[in-house]
């Protein structure tokens, strides 16, 4: 495949910036949580953009592992947020019987 | 597995350098056990005090001597980060102490929540010691995600949830900005590690890798709670269970300052500006939303928000180019010291008073507190003084310090719009004052006379290094560099 | 012939992304972030991260998004009709402009950064064993980053204990509402 | 600075006497008070038990006087005055120990006035060039460029100060003793009155300028405390701050001056400061006008000259005794010695001299028609006072020092006398001071009304007697000035000519209102009678001094020795030689001088006998003038209307000013600024804490919406 | 025994142990703090006794390492005397027991924490003025503040807290400038020993010093108060209990004054001379301000704190005459105005305590019932109102005199507050003492009572004392006002040459 890392890097941003857009205008918290995973996911493919392109850049020696090492850290730590997350979500609806982010507003200023 | 490996990895130095996290980690697992084993829960509090205690010991064996590189520089031990741990271990002593007899429902979870901080703790020093954005995001993550559910603890009450929440899809959002901000970083200078990028200086001028460093920024300003990154403190802190607030006002701080400070050596040396503005926006948002808080536990909540903003002054001048190398790394480290134990204090207190009343602590709910509790009283005055930066106390000394770093940067009209803002501090920290000794004791309902043995001591020991630190600093100021 | 996969694939991951914003039904949503997340496996294969394809597929779409779908079953969130009212009105909602601004500006500042790094060739073939090989990330995982491994070993271990102390019944009636999914 | 060395003559402790004049005063006044505080104590009045509401004599005596002032409130004019002395008069109350206050005191001025002879003795023995009797120096502050050392200094001049001071100080004292018994605060009233001698003798016989300042502001002192010495009444209270205050913008114009000489000659010891300023008359004329004028502005204050006369009136809320000692004879004399002391540099400026004419005759003028038509017999001497001043300050225009001076001791005599007559005529009166209500008293009085008229002939200028001497060697320098090329003395003299023949009006109008006529009071209510002899000893004493002091300086013309003026010829040599100096020698000769002591004398006669006649038949004449010219008889009634001015254009307008600065300036603008800073905080904390709304979303956006920013920023540049 | 370090803490010590008394004992808390303050008072006199005023030369020194700061700055625990700090520690030592005996009156209430407080601030008060290290001098600085805080804000009036508030954040504001402005010194110093920070910082470009010595004046004047900075103070001084007061008038606010001297003139001469013009016009202005401000006031209290501010004023303006006269005056008034401020606020407070107002038209012919009150009450005002032969008479003389010789219009303006001085006090005199008893409760008012008199005579003699010898006092200040001095000269001599111009001469006393 010949296309060029930026092109990856910016299908990445524009993932980011579709999850960004959910975090900000869902009130789902499930939905919220997917979107956060969307924009991991862009931070995942970020990091292998990269890698490929420090791998295949002229001069390189081998691949460059940290991303994708980093990416797998990044997959657990998505899975143990989506846990804890979810277990939150199960409270959550224990408490109020909702699942909405805008009923939280019993704390504030 | 391949013996060079295991060689490299199991070597002296490296368990010399990772002991304080290696006995966290251990005093997690041993609590697990412990948990899980019907007869032995007694042993709970020896194995937390124990796993705390081995840190600290560890923690002082690297605390002179040569920086220990560790794991291809990705991790390191040296004074510095030595001091972050003992710091952390007295953070978590001090919410685990206060915290004792503050759970009612949940105190069957006791087992269930030493461990949660524990690991919390564990991340913590992992986060201190990372050179290394791997290394730190997961030593964050290790903090973060126990504190989740530590502040969903009380997870009957619907503040609680709520902040548990709350402080959840704000801190998976950061995390996702950080990841996007290594992932940009890792692109522009191909590595993850902080001293490689340095020894790549010039591409840390790459366009990438500065977009990736301002998305760092980004997510390191959510963990110190600076503005606009600190909405969620107030919210949080007054939801969660206090012990956690505690935790989460001394330790969460300190860890994010500890990773920002070699961090902040990767930043380029125009954004010195735009972070003394945000020190100072800070500072003037903290202080002011403070002053017409009535909430104890808000109040200092956006009392530490103004203490960040404080530090993060520090590290501009630090980037704006403070001639005396290493200073700004000190000063901090002696400013969250003392922050430490005069917010921990006063966190312990407000969590002491909500367990024994069992209603939220407000300035109108401890007024006259001199009356009953003369001691707690001046106790919470003086951590106020400290937090107002009064001499006589370590506060004043970490002001000090840190505004010197302003100050030899040549950032002096920023040091005086600082210490102007944090005049207004002081209004409410005096408001407080007066309501204990000034006013007279509420109607109805009063604060419980007797007093808990464990959670006075450490007030008292809390209190004692307030002043220590700041009467008698030469021997802390001579050990830490 | 790749080159044009990838470019489908891209804009397939876009769409199904967008989907998971837009649609109406969290399971739709669960549904949309499935395609959202093979579509960018492919991608990952094609690039040369055949681990990592592997790993999306299995961790992401086996085991997360299970997680996903059993937690909306459980709140008897899929059945249509008990959307939440104020998450279907998101775009009337006055400051939806504002977000949808931020987001963009994110958007552009992460584009902008890759614009200006310039056009990066590619100065080398791919490698046989892919960009991943398993040795070199095992010695990854387990040399240099075997702390974080550690770290985060413990961290599952204390999310364990997290969720369960999170999502656990409460015994004694009246303290907290039941989930649908209790039974009587 | 100047430099030349300063004459200053050297002190020795062979003179250290000197300080004794002063110090027995003070000790006096020390131990009255202390008598004063045991007297309070034996009557209990010291150390009450809370909530005992026992006899009160103080308070009581003060209802009882402000009672009577309501009642003759409507009295216009005699108003204020009508009651001066009330307050003694009632609720006699034994001394007790106190009584021995007087006796102290007074044993104190009469050893004072020994040792004043003693050391006039001394002084007239030595050589007259080296008449100085010095004491050691004391050094009190010492600046940091130079120091301020006080000895006491006895030169002529200042001799004869102390002579008048101590002597009739003692003079006063006895009557005092007398005249206040069975006031409550006997003791207390001696302990001031002894306070007072040693503020007078420190300020004619200090060195320095500022030792001067010392007795000058003590002076002042004693004269708030002893006008307000009756002070239940209140408003006996309020003219003693009157006068302290007035005098004490004299006293800031003194310091000001001081602070000029002390630049100009390094030293204010006045011997040096008049040795110096011959040598720096043409090098710092202007500074040495100024000088001379700021230390005028001193004298206008403590000698009630216009701008600042108008304390003087209201002075005589004290008692009698005060009026006599310090409103009449010794402390408003001050400005006079003051002048004459620094003689060199007044003379060194004739404009200098010109204004202080002009203030003087002005004065004279003003104070003497006011005295014409007042009803109250202490105010007319109190105008009258006035009055003299400004001759004797119009004879320190010309330059007459001695004839100064001579009046100034003349006027101790004559008006000292005439205010203790006063005295005793309110005493025998029971508090009664308003003429009108009088008449007749020369039959119940006879020494009071004898040496009364002794000393109104001695005011008014009857020929040979001591005022008459003293006034018209005054007028006659005047005329001299005015022939030797400066008309404006012309004018002046013929300003003093017409105040002098006011001068014998007002008296025996005075004279003949108190003494002459029926008795316009009701006899058997007012039980009249005569002093007793404590009172009336120094009556006579005074009376013989009015009539015969003027031998002390007998007219060139006469050809006999002007005494006076020969023993202070070592003081004033160096003022007369810079004037002579300026002008050339001058001297009038016999022919005109014997024409002006004529027609001193034929204006003296001619218009005491008309003030008499008018009179003596009773208050007719005064009520045709009210009826008549009602506006003109106000006008000066009211003394020219000067103090209503100085109400509603100074003192209103500082009280309003007080009131701006206090509400609006401090209160609402500067108070409120800072308060304002305090609110607009609150207020912003009140506006910043919306920004946590309690939503996520909201939350995120800033975070997100900044991230962006942040990003946006760090590239921006690269 | 005579030593400073035992001077300066020991009343902190004597607080530990009044804070170790049972609180029931208030009898023994209040012997012991007198028992304290009185030694201290006696170690404090003795040290001034002894103190050689010939030489400028800091006498009683103790150093000792306290730590380092960054680059190697070590900050040490240095106290000692000079001549511009003896009379300060004089007064402060003098005025302890005199407090101590006063709040026999109106302390009644948590008599321990009050004694406590008090003796804490007589640490604070006393190290002020005997540290010679900048970082020490602003800790105690600081220190002294929290002890004052919490006499108004307990023991204070009915708007004690808004007092007490607005007095902390107004002086913390200035305080925490000038902490910007140590920093900024030492930095560029790299000494923290005041001694030697006076000749480096003198020899600093104008501006870093004029910027320093804005950052340290504004503190100081705050703390003075200066004009537009006064607003705290009458609040403060109204709502104090008199013990509050007096300390606040007698001591604390010398503070202000001794640091314009100390850290203003004679660290920065240079700055000073361009700033004197500025700082004189606001002590001029102050004088005048001050006075018509207290002319309107109908509290006695409040008028007695405004009067302070026109009292200060003098103060001000004969700091920044720069001249001789002007330096001696301004320490000897300061004391003055401790001595004869305090006397007033002391008398005023036992009129309060026995008839709980302080309105003026409450009162009136007072003296008739209480005659040795009224000699006390017009002793204090004669003092205040400088009459010769008392103390304030030579503080003011001296303060004018100097003005005078740097600038005759501003005397003559400044010499108007010797009249309006008079007008305010004797219009209080009036209104309390003369006149004839109006309100029935004042027949009832019982004198002056053995303690109350006796606190007060040490006051009385000092005034007569510096009012008749003051060069027993000056005399002490002499060495060190004369460096002083010297610098100033040396900083004119430098900016004259730097505009390039020939020193004129000017008409100008020499020394002798």
């Amino acid at each position: 495949m010949n296309v060029p890392s930026e092109h990856l890097l910016v299908l990445a941003a524009i993932l980011f910036s579709i999850g960004a857009a959910g975090f900000f205008l869902r009130r789902n918290v499930i939905v919220v949580l997917m979107c956060v995973e969307i924009m991991l996911n862009a931070a995942n493919l970020s990091f292998l953009a990269a890698s490929r392109m420090h791998a295949l850049k002229a001069g390189a020696t081998g691949p460059s592992l940290e991303g994708p090492t980093f990416a797998i850290f990044v997959i657990v730590v998505a899975a143990i947020e989506a846990a804890v997350g979810l277990a939150l979500v199960i409270a959550l609806y224990r408490n109020r019987q909702t699942v909405s982010l805008d009923a939280l507003t019993d704390l504030k200023d | 597995m391949n013996q060079a490996i295991v060689d490299r990895i199991l070597s002296a130095q490296t368990l010399l350098a990772t002991g304080p996290f290696l006995a966290l980690a251990l005093g997690v697992l041993l609590l697990v056990l412990v948990e899980t084993i019907p007869f032995l829960d007694r042993l709970r509090p020896v194995v937390f005090l124990a796993s705390l205690a081995a840190a600290a010991w560890a923690a002082t064996r690297t605390m002179t001597g040569p920086a220990l590189w560790v794991f291809e520089d990705t991790y390191v031990a040296n004074s510095t980060t030595s001091w972050w741990s003992v710091l952390f271990v007295a953070s978590t002593l001090i919410a685990w102490i206060f915290g004792k007899r503050y759970y009612r429902e949940e105190a069957r979870f006791q087992g269930e929540h030493d461990i949660l901080l524990l690991t919390a703790a564990s991340g913590l020093v992992l986060m201190a010691g990372a050179r290394d954005l791997l290394v730190f995001f997961v030593g964050l993550e290790t903090l973060s995600v126990p504190l989740y559910a530590l502040c969903a603890f009380r997870r009957a009450r619907r503040d609680s949830v709520e902040a548990g929440m709350k402080y959840f899809v704000l801190g998976a959002f950061a995390a996702a900005i950080f990841l996007m901000g290594a992932a940009l970083m890792y692109a522009g200078t191909g590595t993850l590690t902080l001293s490689t990028m340095q020894a790549r200086g010039e591409l840390l001028e790459s366009p990438l890798a500065l977009a990736g460093a301002a998305l760092l920024l980004a997510s390191l300003f959510f963990k110190i709670s600076v503005f606009p990154f600190h909405l969620w403190v107030p919210d949080v802190y007054q939801g969660a269970p206090s012990p956690v607030t505690t935790f989460m006002a001394i330790g969460t701080k300190a860890g994010a300052f500890a990773f920002l400070l070699p961090m902040a050596l990767l930043l380029p040396t125009r954004s010195a500006g735009l972070i003394a503005a945000i020190a100072l926006l800070t500072i003037a948002v903290g202080n002011l939303a403070a002053l017409v808080q009535t909430d104890l536990k808000r109040l200092l909540a956006y009392s530490g928000i103004a203490h960040a903003g404080t530090m993060l002054l520090a590290i501009a001048g630090d980037l704006n180019g403070d001639p005396q190398t290493g200073a700004a790394s000190q000063a901090i480290l002696f400013y969250m010291a003392a922050y430490t134990f005069t917010a921990g204090g006063a966190f312990g207190l407000v969590t002491m008073l909500e367990a024994q009343t069992g209603r939220p602590v407000t300035i109108e709910s401890i007024r006259g507190l001199q009356w009953r509790r003369p001691g707690v009283a001046a106790a919470l005055a003086l951590f106020m003084l400290s937090l107002g930066g009064i001499p006589a106390t370590g506060g004043f000394l970490g002001k000090y310090l840190v505004f010197s770093v302003a100050v030899r940067a040549e950032m002096v009209p920023a040091a005086v719009i600082g210490i102007l803002l944090s005049v207004v501090a002081l209004g409410y920290y005096l408001r407080v004052v007066v309501a204990m000794f000034m006013q007279p004791e509420v109607e109805g309902r009063p604060v419980p006379s007797e007093s808990r043995v464990l959670p006075a001591a450490m007030a008292l020991v809390c209190a004692a290094m307030v002043l220590v630190l700041g009467v008698l600093p030469g021997w802390f100021l001579e050990n830490v560099r | 012939m790749a080159d044009a996969l990838f470019y489908v694939m891209a804009i397939g991951a876009v769409l199904a992304s967008l989907g998971v914003v837009l649609a109406k039904n969290p399971m739709q949503c669960v549904l949309s972030l499935l395609a959202s997340f093979f579509a960018l496996a492919t991608i990952y294969l094609l690039c040369g991260f055949q681990f990592l394809a592997a790993a999306q597929i299995l961790v992401y779409a086996g085991a997360i998004l299970v997680l996903f779908l059993f937690v909306i079953m459980l709140l008897n969130l899929g059945n249509p009709g008990t959307e939440d009212p104020t998450d279907v009105r998101m775009f009337s909602r006055a400051n939806a402009g504002i977000m949808v601004v931020v987001a963009a500006a994110l958007l552009f500042v992460t584009a902008l950064a890759a614009r200006r790094a310039g056009h990066l060739p590619i100065g080398r073939e791919m490698p046989e064993e892919g960009l991943d090989p398993i040795p070199g990330l095992a010695s990854e995982m387990f040399g240099r980053y075997l702390l974080p491994f550690e770290a985060i070993s413990v961290l599952l271990l204390a999310t364990a204990v997290a969720v369960l102390v999170l999502a656990k019944r409460d015994r004694r009636p009246g303290n907290s509402a039941p989930l649908p999914g209790d039974g009587p | 600075m100047l430099q030349q060395a300063p004459l200053i003559p050297a002190g020795g402790a062979a003179y250290d006497w000197l300080w004794l004049i002063p110090a027995l005063p003070l000790a006096a006044s020390l131990v009255a008070g202390i008598l004063h505080f045991l007297t309070l104590r034996s009557r209990g009045e010291w150390k009450r038990k809370p909530g005992a509401h026992g006899h009160d004599a103080h308070g009581g005596g003060g209802h009882a006087a402000d009672h009577q002032y309501s009642e003759s409130e409507q009295l216009p004019g005699a108003v204020r005055v009508a009651d001066h002395d009330a307050g003694h008069g009632h609720a006699k109350v034994p001394a007790g120990i106190g009584a021995l206050g007087a006796w102290v005191a007074a044993l104190s001025m009469y050893a004072a006035f020994a040792l004043s002879v003693k050391a006039f003795l001394i002084l007239r023995d030595l050589p007259a060039a080296g008449r100085v009797l010095r004491s050691s120096t004391y050094a009190w502050i010492d600046t940091g460029t130079f120091p301020i050392d006080i000895a006491m200094h006895l030169d002529p001049l200042s001799s004869v100060m102390t002579l008048v001071v101590t002597g009739i100080g003692a003079l006063i004292f006895t009557y005092a003793a007398g005249y206040m018994k069975g006031d409550p605060g006997y003791a207390k009233f001696f302990s001031y009155l002894a306070l007072f001698g040693f503020a007078m003798l420190m300020l004619v016989l200090s060195s320095s300028l500022i030792g001067l300042f010392i007795g000058w502001e003590g002076v002042g002192l004693c004269s708030y405390l002893l006008i307000g010495f009756w002070y239940e009444k209140g408003w006996p209270a309020d003219a003693g701050q009157k006068a302290f205050v007035m005098n004490r913008i004299g006293d800031a114009s003194f310091l000001l001056g001081s602070f000029l000489l002390a630049q100009l000659y390094g030293s204010l010891d006045m011997a040096a400061i008049n040795a110096g300023v011959p040598g720096s008359i043409s090098s710092h004329a202007t500074e040495l006008f100024v000088a001379g004028l700021l230390l005028f502005g001193g004298a206008c204050g403590k000698s009630a000259q216009i701008p600042l006369f108008t304390w003087l009136p209201d002075a005589m809320a004290g008692p009698t005794p005060v009026s006599a000692l310090i409103h009449a004879a010794t402390m408003v004399t001050a400005g006079i010695y003051l002048v004459v002391r620094l003689n060199p540099l007044f003379a060194a400026s004739p404009m200098l001299l010109a204004i202080i004419g002009i203030v003087a005759a002005l004065t004279a003028f003003v104070a003497g028609s006011t005295a014409l038509v007042q009803r109250d017999i202490k105010k007319v001497l109190a105008y009258s006072t006035v009055s003299q001043l400004g001759f004797m300050f119009l004879g320190l225009a010309s330059g007459a020092w001695a004839a100064a001076i001579f009046h100034l001791v003349t006027h101790a005599f004559f008006k000292a006398l005439l205010f203790l007559g006063a005295g005793s005529v309110i005493h025998g009166m029971s508090d009664e001071q308003d003429m009108h209500k009088m008449g007749g008293l020369r039959r119940h009085m006879p020494v009071t009304f004898v040496t009364f008229l002794a000393g109104a002939a001695a005011l008014s200028g009857l020929p040979l007697l001591s005022g008459f001497f003293s006034k018209d060697e005054i007028l006659a320098h005047t005329f001299g000035n005015g022939q030797a090329g400066s008309p404006l003395y012309f004018a002046l003299w013929g300003v003093g000519i017409l105040t002098a023949a006011m001068t014998a009006f007002y008296t025996w109008r005075m004279v003949a209102l108190t003494f002459y006529g029926k008795e316009r009071f009701d006899p058997a209510k007012v039980h009249v009678h005569e002093s007793p002899p404590v009172m009336t000893v120094p009556l006579m004493v005074l009376a013989v001094l009015a009539v015969g002091g003027g031998v002390l300086g007998l007219p060139v013309v006469f050809a006999l020795p002007h005494l006076l003026g020969e023993w202070l010829e070592p003081v004033t040599a160096s003022g007369t030689a810079i004037l002579q100096s300026a002008h050339g020698a001058h001297e009038i000769s016999h022919m005109t001088e014997w024409l002006l002591l004529g027609l001193g004398a034929l204006i003296a006669l001619v218009f005491a006998h008309r003030g008499f006649h008018r009179y003596r038949d009773g208050i007719a004449s005064d009520v045709r003038a009210v009826e008549t010219r009602p506006r003109t008889t106000a006008f000066l009634m009211d003394a020219w209307t000067v103090d209503t001015k100085y109400t509603s254009f100074i003192v209103g307008p500082i009280k309003l000013l007080a009131f701006v600065i206090a509400v609006v300036v401090d209160a609402f603008a500067i108070d409120g600024l800072v308060n304002g800073v305090a609110a607009a905080t609150r207020g912003t904390g009140s506006r910043v804490r919306r920004m946590a709304d309690g939503s996520i979303a909201t939350y995120g956006l800033w975070m997100g919406a900044v991230t962006a920013v942040m990003a946006f920023l760090f590239l921006w540049k690269s | 025994m005579l030593n400073l370090t035992n001077l300066v803490f020991l009343p902190l010590v004597g607080a530990l142990l009044v804070a170790a008394t049972p609180s029931k004992a208030v009898g023994l808390q209040r012997g012991l703090t007198l028992l304290v303050t009185l030694v201290t008072a006696w170690i404090g006199l003795a040290l001034c006794l002894d103190f050689d005023g010939s030489t400028a030369a800091v006498q009683f020194a103790e150093s000792a390492r306290w730590f380092t700061l960054p680059g190697q700055i070590d900050v040490h625990y240095r106290l000692g005397m000079d001549g511009i700090s003896v009379l300060l520690v004089g007064l402060t030592a003098l005025l302890g027991p005199i407090v101590v005996l006063s709040t026999w009156g109106h302390i009644h209430q948590r008599v321990k924490e009050f004694m406590v407080w008090l003796l804490v601030m007589q640490t604070g008060m006393l190290g002020t003025f005997l540290s010679l290290d900048l970082v020490l001098f602003y800790f105690f600085w600081e220190v002294s503040l929290v002890p004052l805080y919490f006499i108004l804000g307990i023991w204070g009036g009915e708007r004690r807290l808004y007092a007490t508030i607005k007095f902390f954040l107004y002086t913390l504001a200035g305080s925490f400038v000038m902490l910007i402005g140590v920093i900024w010194l030492i930095w560029t110093a790299g000494t923290t020993d005041v001694m030697r920070l006076m000749d480096v910082a003198g020899r600093l470009p104008i501006d870093t010093q004029t910027w320093l010595f804005a950052a340290f004046a504004l503190s100081f004047a705050i703390k003075v108060p200066v004009m537009p900075f006064h607003t705290w103070l009458p609040d403060a001084h109204t709502e104090a209990p008199t013990s509050g007061s007096v300390i606040l008038a007698g001591v604390l606010l010398k503070m202000g004054t001794y640091g314009l001297l100390r850290f203003g003139l004679s660290m920065f001469p240079g700055a000073a001379i361009e700033a004197a013009p500025w700082m004189m016009a606001l002590g001029v202005i102050g004088i005048v301000y001050g006075a018509l401000l207290s002319m309107a006031q109908t509290d006695v209290k409040r008028l007695i704190a405004c009067s302070s501010v026109s009292h200060l004023g003098y103060v001000v303006v004969g700091l920044f005459a720069l001249t001789q006269a002007g330096l001696r005056g301004s320490l000897l008034q300061m004391v003055n105005h401790g001595l004869s401020t305090g006397l007033l606020f002391l008398l005023v407070g036992m009129l309060y305590e026995r008839r709980h107002t302080r309105a003026l038209d409450q009162f009136g012919g007072i003296a008739a019932v209480m005659p040795v009150f009224a000699l006390f009450l017009v002793f204090a005002v004669l003092s205040s109102a400088g009459l010769p032969g008392l103390n304030g008479f030579v503080g003011e003389y001296l303060i004018l005199l100097g003005t005078f010789q740097a600038s005759p219009w501003l005397a003559a303006i400044a010499v108007t507050g010797v009249i309006f001085g008079a007008v305010y006090l004797l219009m209080a005199t009036r209104k309390m003492l003369f006149g004839p008893l109006v309100h029935s409760e004042n027949r009832a008012l019982t004198d002056l009572g053995a303690r109350e008199i006796a606190l007060m005579v040490p006051i009385v003699v000092m005034c007569v004392w510096i009012g008749v010898q003051p060069n027993a006092f000056l005399s002490r200040t002499d060495g060190s006002l004369r460096d002083v001095q010297s610098r100033i000269d040396r900083a004119r001599a430098v900016r004259t040459a730097s505009l390039g111009e020939i020193p004129v001469h000017r008409l100008e006393p020499e020394a002798r």
